[in-house]
């Protein structure tokens, strides 16, 4: 298979589903002339036109309805929010309409809408530094997807557009950099299906998006040590896909949640609490989870680097919790 | 000194009533004659001078059935039997009637949570209605959406919104839709007074513009956002004007004149449908209730309300009806009873339909995948 | 001490505040004129005149970002959002301005503004039957209080309107009409204490806001099938004072939380990644929640009486908790 | 026909460039002589008749400070000394020095995220602000906020903010603390022409004028915003029409016209300051650079920003001063090489000065509460 970016994967699913489906269109601030603030649409509205991939004005609210509304009406709008961080501005429409219509009016309304949008950071400060992925996960109605590679992003992108619901798509804008294998053409990936990305006896980190990185790293410096860790990347949020999680820490007995968010309200809050249920009789340990400081993200570079989770965390807490195992910690 | 923009050049006064408006005061700006479209889907225009009994009949019933639903729907929720938000349009149904006799059948039409006339005008079964507002499966939100949210996607008729200007986005990606899909269809959008203040209705305005979708936006200013009159929340409270941000063309008119409502609404949706992008209407009212069930009033007295009621728009176009001799005091009487009998049957239909079964709350929330697992 | 309701207790305590301080003044939709949509303001327009308390357009942006500005200015406004459903039009003033002003430039800046609010619902359908607690409780730089009593009510809003800190007091519809003792005159609470509401060995029931009283009610009925249950009240959401429970937790070995949220991403997950955590040893149950059903609300009244959590629900969970002790369910 | 609400009934017509607009496309509806203010806190209005040559020299030097900073933070940036977001201002100085000039020591000011200019000419210390653009522990803002968040209570300058749109309705709450308290301050919001998009723009400056604060709105017409022309994004392109919906008196001006700046915001914050409400001032400028670090400018002509630089506010300044016999080259030299050492003690210091303590991470976050548990 081709090794591609995520940002190219991206850009190549939207492209085949444009060429597939003429009700595809893309809407968004700088999608169009610029070629998307990330360049994730390069070139598309070269090839497209001003129809099919549309510059909007500085308006979240209304990018997001119209393309509610777009959808009712028939069409398959791809609305792009620059960031994570401008979804507050059009939380409403995301909350209240695309994933109301659907339930409020008996079913007989449909919003196949996809909102894409970047989480992310980088000395951005504490109002560009946000991540409320949580927030969207807890919202029955809608879906919510946070891939982690090029290949997932890819087939993941073509189920959320070819999807009759809508699904808010979660990229990282510093993973768009990242390669990975890509097939070129079709193919999707279910919603609510987590992926092992490595297997592991010892013990299990449950992450997604960007947080896969530092934790395969962590693991296979873990490895090393001996310490063989099963990580599995959640990729949809809604649905969320515990199976694979649960018989991981049948097998395991030890559950470390790495996120990039902040770890109060976080995914992570739910994945332990539905761990510390499901697989209650099978814990060694207690469930940990890694996130950023419980703090606005700083400007200067040492404290953001200080906030944000990395792989020298997840070692420093695999290890304490497998030698919690190897000291028989439970009582 | 400088520039203040004067935003309206009108060619026209109206006076704001403080105390409830009078018909006097009350000229639009509409051309009286109606042009020559040329457009293919151009309904007849319907003036004084054209109205026939047929159409003046009909349109009088469909205001006295909006009534007659609605004072059943208040009684009913004084028995307990409607819960939640019940917000009536009792002094407004002209605008409903006009609006939606105007449009073509494929028109898409949205509206805010006060949507019982929209609904019943827009050819909606009366006993859905009810049933949907008493929380039956029968309804047409199946029971789901109650009074504030009634919809009916076969007639175009996408729904009633409670966020308060929420539903103005939508209603240009519906515009966009069409336009994208070079369809003929119009969509018509209604809310109040007090969602001009939102945000939304400013970006959805702007994107609208740029983007010249066919979108006529329909404002019922019946004086109060709630308790808050329309001069204690709005900068400017010639609410036509506020289009001029947009470079929307704009007009208030006399949404007690049913006539008048229709043909700024035909004309409207007929520039639209032409490309010339979104049309602006702000149609004068007056709400003779309270904001919903339970409303304290304490923002205006008895004495203005019984003035604006000496506006009913139903006795207002029966009094032309009568004047123009299309129709006779027995007509309405005739008519009074076939309506009480469709509310009545409403009622019934609502009465006696079960309630939703409880499997019902964990369905719909989302569409099925088609995807599997591969 | 006088019996007063919920509503009138807040009323109380507004009322007192601005007679303290001249600073204090009230703004939002309806809170003049008509006297507060729940009449929580009832009088005052009427007694402070309209510098005081401000009846403002539909634009919660508006509400909460000019009040944010006027804290800034030195001001202690107290902005009114009708219902919590509509603060997702006001969250990027709350997220972005009221939480992060005061760290984003270096602690120069303060926003004492409290944002009251109120959760509920009643036949209101999807988009007016929401609760956002924890969306607003995973924030750093904000405070967030829910009382579920009149007395708590008084004493936190006082604490509130005198905080530097921006606030976020949630109240709830169904409550207003809740009568119980409340002082006349001056009395503050403390941010960030649970209060055990009533005391018992066997099982920790964890809640907040309205939900205390089914709570309550459960836990008289379960103590006459000898099951004694303790009842804690969050009271803040943040800070969140867990002490409390982990001590009850160590007593009982069972928690239960009881919300009025979707439980998926509500505070229970929170909650029970941490007792989870901090109370491992202790635990002879799993963590269970109780919540909202994961819906949007249905208006039909059957519908929504089967989504709202009751106290039987709460009764039967309990029961089934403490059968399990019982029944040493723990391997 | 209907009426379409033509906003801004103006005095006169200002030819909007797609093409670099020329400086003789510009007028502004300006009277210029200065009318007597009958508040106490009048400054003496600058006109080109009464300008003196220490004040000249005073608003060339602080256009270079913010010229020659930018410089400076732009070799940092590529160093990679500065991180994330850098907003140049650069051909736009000429705004931010005319209005911090013409404001009261005590009058508020807040601004979006392009506001080197604003924080410079309010008097903020280049040592400090370019120590916050190095993260550093001695910046204005402890090294938290960046480039992006530059604020000085002090000085009553409220910061930079980052979320477009989202600090309007901070000014207005300023602005309402300076009426409710009786101060005699003024609030001036500064923000671009992509702002007056979004719905805050809307719901603050209707807000503001039905309350009548003292607020003044800047806003720059740097003709993008990011790569978004401004007919592509606002269905009306003369920005300052869009004051109309909101009955606010807005004009337009030349903003590369430092005079017509400063005098512009002078008599706007006076009628503010007497009570007459928010006023409205639209400055055309041009962006010279990207909108950020590292735009790839596809959205026009090399040509295009070519054309723009002939009316660079600085070159232009200087003419003016030495067409009225004001200042010479030697001057303007002189100033240049004073802002370089200026500038340079600012990087030095910035370099020099300690990251933030890890510690600092959980500072600030909130105030300790004064009350503990009873
Ligand atoms: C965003 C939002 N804010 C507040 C409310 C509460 N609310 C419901 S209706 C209403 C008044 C709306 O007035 P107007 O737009 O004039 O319509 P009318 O009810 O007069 O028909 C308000 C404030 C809401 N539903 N949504
Ligand atoms: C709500 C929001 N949407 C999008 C952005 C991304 N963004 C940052 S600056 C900008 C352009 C703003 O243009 P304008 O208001 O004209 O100001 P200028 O940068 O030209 O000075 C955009 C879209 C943002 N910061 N906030
Ligand atoms: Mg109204
Ligand atoms: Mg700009």
């Amino acid at each position: 298979m081709p090794a591609k970016s995520y940002r190219d994967a991206i850009r190549e699913a939207l492209r085949e589903e444009m060429k597939r489906d003429e009700r595809v269109f893309i809407m968004g601030e700088e999608v169009g002339v610029w070629g998307g603030t990330y360049a994730v649409t390069r070139g598309l509205y070269d090839e497209f036109g001003d129809k099919r991939v549309k510059d909007t004005p500085i308006s979240e609210a209304a990018i997001v309805g119209t393309a509610v509304g777009a959808a009712m009406g028939g069409l398959r709008p791809v609305a792009e929010l620059m960031t994570i961080n401008f979804s507050l501005i059009a939380i409403d429409q995301i909350v209240n309409n695309a994933a109301k219509v659907h339930y409020m009016f008996g079913g007989q309304i449909t919003a196949p809408v996809v909102v894409r949008t970047a989480a992310g950071w980088g000395q951005l400060a504490a109002t560009h530094s946000q991540s409320f992925e949580a927030w969207f996960a807890s919202l029955p109605g809608l879906i919510v997807v946070m891939p982690a590679t090029p290949y997932d992003a890819k087939g993941l992108l073509k189920t959320a557009i070819r999807s009759d619901n809508p699904v808010m798509f979660i990229e990282h804008s510093r993973l768009y950099g990242v390669t990975g294998e890509v097939p070129d053409g079709d193919y999707t990936i279910p919603f609510g299906r987590s992926d092992v990305k490595r297997t592991g006896k010892d013990l299990t980190i449950i992450t997604y998006s960007r947080m896969l990185y530092p934790s395969l790293s962590a693991a296979d410096k873990l490895a090393g040590d001996g310490i063989q860790a099963e990580v599995i990347d959640l990729r949809s949020l809604r649905p969320l896909d515990m199976e694979p999680v649960y018989a991981s820490v049948q097998k395991t007995h030890r559950a470390l949640i790495v996120e990039e968010d902040w770890v109060s309200g976080g995914m992570g809050a739910e994945i332990a609490a539905r761990i510390g249920k499901e697989s209650f009789d099978f814990l060694d340990a207690p469930v940990e989870r890694i996130g950023v400081a419980d703090a606005p993200l700083p400007y200067a570079k040492n404290l953001e680097a200080l906030a944000i989770p990395n792989e020298q965390q997840v070692i420093d807490q695999a290890r304490q919790m497998v030698d919690g195992r190897v000291q028989g910690r439970r009582e | 000194m400088r520039d203040m923009p004067a935003c309206g050049n009108v060619l026209f006064q109206i006076f704001i009533p403080t105390t409830p408006f009078r018909d006097k005061d009350m000229v639009t700006s509409r051309n009286k004659s109606a042009t020559a479209l040329d457009v293919a889907k151009t309904s007849v225009t319907k003036s004084q001078e054209t109205l026939s009994r047929e159409d003046g009949l009909d349109f009088l019933r469909q205001m006295m059935l909006i009534r007659r639903f609605e004072e059943r729907a208040e009684q009913a929720y004084t028995e307990g039997k409607i819960g939640g938000f019940l917000h009536l349009y009792i002094g407004e149904e002209s605008i409903a009637v006009g609006a939606m006799s105007a449009l073509e059948p494929d028109d898409d039409v949205i509206t805010h949570y006060r949507d019982h006339g929209y609904a019943l005008a827009r050819g909606l079964e009366p006993n859905k209605l009810m049933a949907e507002l008493f929380g039956k499966e029968t309804g047409v939100s199946k029971g789901k959406g109650g009074s504030m949210h009634l919809a009916d996607v076969e007639r175009h008729f996408w729904g009633g919104y409670a966020i308060v200007g929420g539903h103005i986005p939508l209603a240009v990606g519906l515009a966009l839709a069409s336009m994208y899909q070079n369809l003929q269809r119009v969509t018509l959008c209604v809310f109040g007074d007090g969602a001009t203040n939102i945000g939304m209705f400013h970006e959805s305005l702007n994107l609208a513009a740029v983007w010249k979708v066919p979108l006529v936006i329909l404002v019922e200013n019946n004086q109060y956002g709630m308790g808050t009159a329309v001069a204690r929340a709005s900068a400017v409270t010639e609410l036509y004007k506020k289009a001029c941000a947009y470079d929307i063309p704009a007009e208030r008119i006399d949404g007690h004149d049913l006539l008048a409502v229709y043909q700024a609404v035909q004309q409207s949706a007929d520039k639209a449908r032409r490309g010339e992008g979104p049309q602006f209407i702000e149609a004068l009212t007056y709400r003779f209730r309270g904001h919903s069930m339970g409303d304290p009033q304490r923002y205006r007295t008895k004495a203005e309300v019984e003035k604006a009621r000496e506006q009913d728009p139903i006795q207002r176009f029966e009094q032309k009806l009568a004047d123009l001799h299309l129709a006779t005091q027995e007509d309405f009487e005739h008519l009074g009873q076939e309506v009480n009998a469709t509310i009545q049957e409403a009622v019934d239909f609502a009465e006696s339909s079960p309630q939703p079964e409880p499997a019902d709350l964990y369905k719909d929330i989302l569409v099925p995948e088609a995807m599997e697992a591969p």
